[in-house]
């Protein structure tokens, strides 16, 4: 029968749970215990930044920070499991060793500095073109068409979304920088 | 060794398959203060009953003394048990419930009583207070001092550890005569060999039953007992006998006659009893992580067919 | 095989045991024996590198027990054709005219060009056709790669049908007897000397392929880098092809060859590559010489008929999207804006460039060099003659701090304050933080949907190369010069939303989809016009936005639809789940049994009908059509060839072009093999990629002089617990305890031999560096007998580096460069080393070891 | 002394559940940890790096207060006789179509990787609630059993009286910890994290009645496949600690996997062990009569 829970437990034991192995022991906070991803503001469907299998993922957030991810049951590549990777992808995301600030070490330097985005975008910007028009092949000795740089190499995409690569092919052909590659080769 | 499936665990001598030779159970985390706790509860426990009865037959000297050291004991207890917690602030949780289940919820409700009861007891030794209420405090406190001397033993005897656990049976009785031995020593220490007869025949009677049941309790566990004998556990096994028999010597040649002899032998004598009570100890954490001590007895006991039927093929 | 899927696709790995409890059985061939092996109903463990061996075996066994799917292979593969009777296979004595004829065959085909270290293919065409392959160069350029130098994507057939057939298959001539007898000398006991397995895993393992294709079965080979990591990479993967084309499993339910790819998007990143070699669609780039028009340029690399038969319209699509209005016919749809390639210029011929001083940028996206690539310390002395660095990734990686964190620092060769490398580093959004789609190893496309905003200075790339290439524009405009008006006239303004002003994903991907004339978007590629009123971004994924719906948006419980689940997600071509899945019926379009059926024709309706899947066949053309004689595209496939991108239909058995190493697959040793091959004269593949250079210098191998300095098996692997180089496991602590240290599996016996001690250290040496990591001796390495000699394998796993929470040796340090010539990807899986107890000796004592073992192994220091 | 423990629903009335549990079949463990990693990112269970052990690919060592779950390896070398699921070699030779069984060794060299997720047992007489004194270990109303962080005062009873190992003291914080079976999660409906993340279903969730008897026809297709030694482990109520929450197939002695092969929950001892405190107590009382009054005066 029910036992007023306010009772101090080893009165509440004495009522019905002589042992005090069970209800008796219960505490207000294990009475009240909930999932935290319960109250959480959205939850968005993803999928898993590691491997190709393409594993469902649902991801909870809470004020506007990432509290759980977890598998999604929908998927029908996945039904709803992870592997350590993706398990860990909360964890990956959230990482203490994360870095959130542009960082810029000066030729020579033995040290980082801390610059601003904009100011970042703005020297790469400079330096793109500068490389660009010094390594600049219009022609080949014989006179047929390259218009093209070899003096600027671009490494990655495989962890990028398709419309990222999409994009990087597309400026980087523009621009005559062809050299472009990824993990796929690797 | 990953490569097979573990070789260095034995048991009787064979080899014992386990996983890369881990223990199966952890390693009790109590720290110095429990052992030294076993050795000052059976101290206050024993006290007790020795100023009682002391009181009863009218040797008001000894008596005082026991009680006070009752009172000593009682207090430093609590404080050993207290440091030794995880959170030491939540010691009160202790009382958050009572569980005849649990050895050390039933002793630290022992505990409490004791205290109290020895706490009024020296309350009115010294100020003359609450004098009905000590005509009770007394022989509770004296009452107490038994299971508080020896519950102890129910706590490490109740664990899944195979040298405490094989020993129940022995253990409360090694636990009585080291807390008897205790109290005797104590006595001899603060009374004047003139009223401090009784403690002499306590603590050389004493001394008897520990060598006895410890002797008993070791023959029985056959090889559970090593633990007992080996590593840091059989050199306070031996240091144990040593100053035991030493401090019971010179209690037997010079004890009624000097004071001093007298102390040192109930000095020797306390020093008997703490280092039995860390063997114990010791020997329990040995057991304990020695993956061979439990799985080999075990399932020694699945191939005789005694086994609880954990597996089903 | 070539793959290890419990320990690298674990949750795939599900579908493996719930095959295994209906009764499937499940081979793992392996030099180790792993967590997939575990699970094994047999583990077959082979000398890493001998792949093609035990796969020719497997070819060999079918033969010879008549094991093949007679129908299919006729029907479907290019087995009936005759190849030119100039065509001379490795197992002739061929026409060495300076070595001195020794009793085994050359090991060559026709053609060999020693000088170029090239083949002149013209011998290897399909009987009838003209010795030109198409209008393009004849002779294959060793630098340029595969696409280029014969035609992309099949040669020209007039009326798509080979002009010599033999359907009976007993012709001299014909692919199917060139396969007997190619793959003859591939018996059981030779492929046990050459892989160190037993004659009777071979069989076990053929026999189990046999007993369960056909009709009422099929059987599928997972493979992954164990197969790609070599110098013969892309004819490991031919002879796996050849065996599931004999047994007739490709394009139907249960077979398949699946390739296991490691990085979520690493098929999205070469369908819509960053790839220096293709453009979107595996449309190859123009070459300078080879197509000076467009029309050249379609003439060489499409043939007439076939899918490819429409290259002119998604050519003319993907420029329009990219130069909308500035591309129009009069300038070739700005042709001319596109670069031309003529050589090699992935990672490492440019990493080569840059030792040369030649590279003046770099940008590192998610990618980690100095850890992941071979032969890391050249990566960073390249990396040092650049003159700017962009690295973008979770946090300062090994390669964004080579500049004052690296071994050569430890030893002195190299001191921070000479690097003058300026170095930018950039945060990157994590996946939870911006919207995006991921192609995974099925060619699904996956949309990730943003959970919240990145803080701080951390951008998606999407971002980061939008406003860089804002920013470009901005400084290039008013620009006179000829060179930018590519960038100018660039399609490049995205509509843009949240805090951060971020381009629009779906908008983006819109354009991938493509437009017709009034801007609505299409829903098939075979919608495009080479006229220049559609656009498309990327003609195989044309209707990923068909009909407005963002198709890898779709999330339809995988309760509401069947096991194809054709409503979550969208895989090109026209959300096709299983390709060629029109070889799932037989030539009449029946299904090839009821247990099988997949894709089907319903008569009555004049449609391919299939059990959920889209069919990857014109929906109306039915199993007897025959195209008339001057048809083009898809219109010149007949109604009984599934295999719609080649130019006849037929799937390649035999491959006439494309390949530069050969058209059937040869066992070659790899480039450092303590052993020599027993079948060929030829050592190893003729046409491997070498860079002999100081950096980059070669073990002695074989029966060359020294070859016994490094006399065991080398073998780089991943874990589970770690992701490829570290960047994204290291520094998450929940991955990086499971796995913390670096370590090394050797067997006892190699233990015993070099005094190591389990659980100690043990230091590895090559040419190019010396490594220490823990040693784990286990029996799941297992000494295996080459030749009457016992070999031994070291396994290393290549995840650590010098940054993160957890930190150890790279095992790439160990590597050489050294590549397969069709894809230019490095040989990591199999190299040769030494194994000594004990932790490497610090600072310069370490460079000095690996110069002493130079010395002794005769390697020009 | 028996304890009627198994009255714990009733002390719950109406808000009992029926008991849930895990059943771990390690056939189709492939090792991959996923269990440790999605239990210790859902509790945000502080990192724990052991350093490379050697324990084949076992860093975590065993359960503690900072793994609730533990992947075990064990790499074995065993004689592939033929009635233990023929070799495929040997059927080959002998050209005969055979069922290779679920897990079979290859001939000659007979190599086996057993690979097992351990986990608290959840057990039906639990030593660990029994002897807890301050009932922060209770009994759920799920029948699982939980450490309440806000009581346990690190008095480290359990930490002895559990004869798995599986509870432990977390350093710096002092109180001890283990697996949950995701009470939290329970509450609101969702499965456990480790079930949730095991990619082959090697973990099951699930009402503990219906797993047994999923466990059982396991036990028969295994053994019908010539997985001679595969045992069901503490996966009824008779053994020593009356049946438990969280049982398990395993492929070969429980101690392999480094699991006691005979647990007993030391309360069924407990009525002798107050007998035998109570005998002495009064021994004690009697030496110290004696001693009193036993002498010359």
């Amino acid at each position: 029968m029910a036992v007023p829970q306010r009772l101090p437990p080893v009165v509440r034991q004495l009522a019905s749970d002589r042992l005090g192995l069970a209800r008796a022991a219960q505490t207000k906070r294990s009475r009240q215990l909930k999932a935290r991803i319960v109250d959480a503001d959205r939850v968005v469907q993803s999928i898993c930044p590691y491997c190709a299998v393409g594993c469902g993922q649902r991801v909870y957030v809470k004020d506007e920070r990432v509290i759980q991810i977890e598998g999604d049951p929908d998927s029908p590549v996945s039904r709803g499991r992870l592997c350590p990777k993706g398990a860990a992808s909360e964890a990956l995301v959230n990482s203490p060793k994360r870095e959130s600030r542009v960082k810029y070490r000066r030729a020579g330097s033995s040290d980082w500095e801390y610059i601003s985005l904009e100011q970042a975008t703005d020297m790469i910007a400079e330096r793109f073109i500068k490389s660009r028009r010094e390594s600049w092949e219009q022609e080949d000795d014989e006179g047929h068409p390259l218009h093209r740089t070899l003096g600027i190499h671009f490494l990655g995409g495989a962890t990028l979304d398709s419309e990222e690569n999409y994009l990087i092919k597309k400026f980087f052909c523009a621009a005559g920088a062809l050299s472009i590659e990824n993990q796929a080769r690797i | 060794m990953s490569v097979d499936d573990g070789r260095a665990a034995t048991w009787e001598g064979n080899p014992v398959r386990s996983y890369h030779e881990q223990p199966v159970l952890k390693k009790p985390i109590w720290t110095w203060e429990i052992p030294t706790y076993f050795f000052t509860g059976g101290l206050g426990g024993a006290s007790a009953g020795l100023a009682q009865l002391a009181e009863l037959q009218g040797n008001g000297v000894l008596a005082r003394r026991a009680w006070t050291t009752a009172a000593a004991a009682a207090a430093v207890s609590p404080t050993l048990l207290i440091s030794d917690l995880g959170r030491p602030k939540r010691f009160l949780n202790m009382l958050r419930m009572f569980k005849v289940s649990s050895p050390m919820s039933v002793g630290s409700w022992i505990l409490v009583a004791a205290g109290t009861c020895n706490a009024t007891v020296t309350l009115n030794a010294w100020t003359g207070a609450l004098p009905r209420l000590r005509q009770i405090a007394a022989p509770a406190g004296a009452l107490l001092g038994l299971p508080m001397s020896t519950y102890t033993a129910a706590l490490v005897a109740n664990t899944a550890v195979p040298a405490w656990h094989e020993a129940r049976r022995e253990l409360p009785f090694v636990f009585a005569s080291g807390a008897a031995l205790s109290a005797g020593a104590a006595a001899l220490i603060t009374t004047p060999p003139a009223y401090a007869a009784p403690a002499r025949r306590l603590a050389l009677g004493a001394v008897v039953c520990e060598m006895v049941s410890s002797m008993m309790m070791e023959h029985r566990l056959g090889e559970h007992a090593r633990p007992y004998k080996e590593g840091l556990a059989g050199k306070l096994g031996w240091a144990r006998r040593l100053s035991m028999v030493a401090g019971a010597a010179m209690l037997h040649r010079r004890g009624e006659s000097s004071h001093l002899a007298a102390a040192g032998a109930g000095s020797m004598l306390l020093a008997g009893a703490l280092a039995k009570r860390w063997q114990v100890f010791r020997a329990g954490v040995q057991s304990a992580t020695d993956p061979g001590n439990v799985i080999g007895p075990q399932r020694a006991a699945v191939e005789r067919g005694e086994g609880h039927g954990a597996v089903r093929r | 095989m070539g793959s290890n899927m419990a320990e690298q696709h674990p949750v795939g790995f599900q579908w493996v045991l719930e095959a295994k409890e209906r009764g499937a059985k499940f081979i793992h061939v392996d030099p180790r024996f792993t967590r997939t092996s575990a699970m094994a109903d047999l583990h077959v463990p082979i000398r890493a590198g001998t792949d093609i061996a035990f796969l020719g075996g497997i070819v060999n066994y079918i033969l010879e027990h008549d094991a093949w799917f007679e129908d299919y292979v006729r029907h479907y593969t290019n087995a009936p054709v005759i190849i030119k009777r100039e065509f001379h296979d490795t197992e002739d004595q061929g026409s060495y005219a300076d070595v001195p004829p020794d009793l085994r065959p050359a090991g060559l085909f026709s053609g060999w060009n020693p000088d170029d270290l090239a083949y002149n293919v013209d011998t290897w065409g399909y009987a009838g056709t003209s010795v030109e392959l198409g209008a393009g160069k004849s002779e294959q350029q060793a630098d340029v790669s595969g696409e280029q130098a014969h035609g992309a994507h099949g040669m020209e057939l007039e009326h798509g049908e080979p002009p010599e057939l033999d359907n009976t298959m007993r012709d001299h001539h014909c692919v199917l007897q060139l396969v007997r007898r190619h793959f003859a000398r591939y018996t059981p006991e030779v492929v046990a000397g050459i892989c160190g397995c037993s004659p009777d895993h071979l069989i076990a393992v053929a026999q189990a392929l046999c007993e369960n294709s056909g009709r009422e079965r099929t059987s599928a080979i997972a493979y992954s880098v164990g197969w790609t990591h070599h110098t013969i990479s892309v004819q490991n993967i031919r002879a796996a092809s050849i065996v599931q084309l004999l047994l007739g499993n490709i394009g139907r339910p249960g077979g398949g060859l699946l390739a296991l790819r490691g990085h979520a998007n690493i098929q999205g990143s070469t369908d819509i590559p960053t790839l220096y070699n293709i453009l979107p669609g595996y449309i190859p780039m123009p070459h300078p010489v080879s197509h000076p028009t467009l029309d050249h340029f379609v003439e060489l690399n499409g043939p007439s008929t076939g899918a490819w038969g429409n290259l002119k319209s998604y050519m003319v699509s993907l420029m329009k999207a990219w130069w909308g209005e500035a591309a129009t016919p009069e300038n070739d749809f700005c042709f001319d804006h596109l670069p031309c390639i003529n050589g090699d210029h992935s990672h490492y011929a440019m990493m080569m460039r840059a030792l040369d001083g030649g590279l003046k940028g770099m940008f590192c996206v998610g990618q980690n060099p100095t850890v992941g690539s071979a032969n890391t310390k050249l990566m960073r002395l390249a990396l040092a003659k650049v003159d700017w660095l962009v690295i973008r990734d979770f946090q300062p990686t090994e390669t964004a701090t080579f500049w004052k964190d690296s071994p050569e620092h430890d030893s002195g060769e190299v001191r921070t304050e000479d690097i003058q490398t300026e170095v930018f580093f950039l945060p990157c959004a994590a996946h939870t933080e911006k919207d995006g789609c991921f192609t995974n190893t099925q060619r699904l496309l996956q949309w990730h949907e943003q959970a919240c905003e990145p803080k701080d200075d951390c951008r998606s790339d999407l971002h980061w190369v939008y406003y860089l290439g804002k920013a470009i524009r901005e400084k290039l405009r008013g620009s006179e010069d000829p060179a930018d008006r590519a960038i100018l006239e660039l399609t490049w303004d995205y509509p843009v939303k949240g805090a951060h002003r971020e381009p629009d994903a779906e908008a983006v991907l819109r354009e991938i989809n493509g437009t017709g004339p009034d801007g609505n978007l299409l829903a098939s590629y075979e919608e495009l016009k080479d006229d220049g009123s559609t656009t498309c971004g990327s003609w195989i994924h044309c209707g990923i936005y068909g009909d407005g719906v963002n198709k890898p948006a779709r999330k339809r419980p995988r309760s509401e639809q069947n096991w194809i689940a054709q409503e979550w997600g969208w895989s090109w071509p026209k959300d096709v789940r299983i390709l060629y899945n029109r070889a799932s019926a037989d030539p009449a379009g029946r299904p090839w049994s009821e247990r099988k059926r997949y894709v089907w024709w319903d008569p009555d309706q004049g449609q391919w009908a299939s059990l959920g899947d889209s069919p990857d066949f014109p929906g109306d053309k039915s199993p007897d059509f025959v195209p008339d004689s001057d048809a083009k595209a898809l219109e010149a496939i007949s109604g009984d060839k599934p295999f719609i991108l080649h130019p006849d239909g037929r799937a390649w058995m035999y491959a006439p072009s494309g390949i530069v190493d050969g058209p059937l697959p040869t066992h070659y040793e790899p480039q450092e093999s303590p052993f020599k091959n027993v079948l060929y004269r030829q050592q190893k593949n003729p046409t491997r990629q070498l860079f002999s250079r100081p950096e980059n210098p070669y073990n002695p191998s074989g029966s060359d002089p020294g070859a016994d300095v490094f006399p065991f098996v080398l073998s780089t692997y991943r874990l589970t617990e770690h992701h490829t180089a570290g960047g994204m496991s290291r520094s998450v602590p929940y991955l990086a305890e499971l796995a913390p240290e670096m370590f090394c599996e050797v067997s006892p016996a190699l233990a015993q031999e070099r005094g190591l001690t389990h659980g100690d250290w043990a230091t590895i040496v090559t040419a190019r560096a010396a490594i220490e990591a823990r040693v784990l001796v286990t029996q799941r390495i297992k000494p295996l007998t080459v030749h009457g000699r016992t070999t031994h394998l070291v396994g290393v796993p290549f995840h650590w580096g010098g940054v993160g929470i957890v930190t150890g040796d790279s095992g790439n340090e160990l590597l050489s460069v050294a590549l397969d010539n069709n894809a230019h990807i490095a040989e990591y899986k199999v190299a040769t080393c030494d194994i000594r107890p004990g932790r490497r000796p610090r600072g310069r004592g370490r460079l000095e070891l690996v110069e002493e073992y130079r010395r002794r192994a005769g390697i020009a220091s | 002394m028996t304890l009627d423990v198994r009255q714990w629903s009733a002390t719950y009335g109406a808000d009992s559940k029926p008991r849930m549990g895990f059943f771990t079949d390690t056939s189709i463990c492939i090792g991959c940890k996923a269990c440790e990693v999605a239990c210790k990112e859902w509790n945000q269970i502080p990192t724990s790096i052991q350093g490379f052990t050697g324990n084949s690919y076992d860093n975590t060592i065993a359960l503690g207060a900072n793994t609730w779950r533990h992947v075990a390896f064990v790499e074995q070398r065993l004689p592939a006789g033929v009635e233990e699921g023929a070799s495929p070699v040997e059927a080959s030779a002998r050209a005969q179509a055979i069922n290779w069984g679920v897990q079979t060794y290859q001939e000659g060299d007979g190599l086996r990787w057993l690979m097992a997720s351990d986990v608290c047992k959840h057990c039906t007489e639990a030593a660990c609630l029994e002897v807890c004194p301050t009932g922060a270990l209770f009994r759920t109303e799920f029948g699982t059993v939980v450490v309440q962080e806000d009581v346990c005062n690190g008095c480290g009873y359990c930490v002895a009286a559990c004869p798995f190992g599986v509870l432990d003291q977390r350093e710096d914080d002092g109180r001890v910890w283990k697996c949950t079976l995701c009470y939290d999660r329970l509450k609101d409906g969702l499965e456990p994290a480790c079930a949730k993340a095991c990619p082959t279903d090697s973990i099951q969730f699930g009402e503990l009645a219906e797993l047994r008897s999923r466990a059982e026809r396991r036990l028969d297709q295994l053994q019908s496949a010539g997985q001679r030694r595969a045992q069901l482990y503490l996966a009824d109520d008779e053994n020593g600690v009356g049946g438990a929450g969280a049982f398990f197939l395993l492929l070969d002695d429980p101690e392999v996997y480094g699991l006691p092969p005979d647990p007993v929950d030391t309360t069924r001892d407990l009525g002798s062990i107050w007998g035998a405190t109570a005998a002495a107590g009064a021994a004690l009382a009697l030496g110290l009569a004696a001693a009193v009054f036993g002498g010359r005066g």
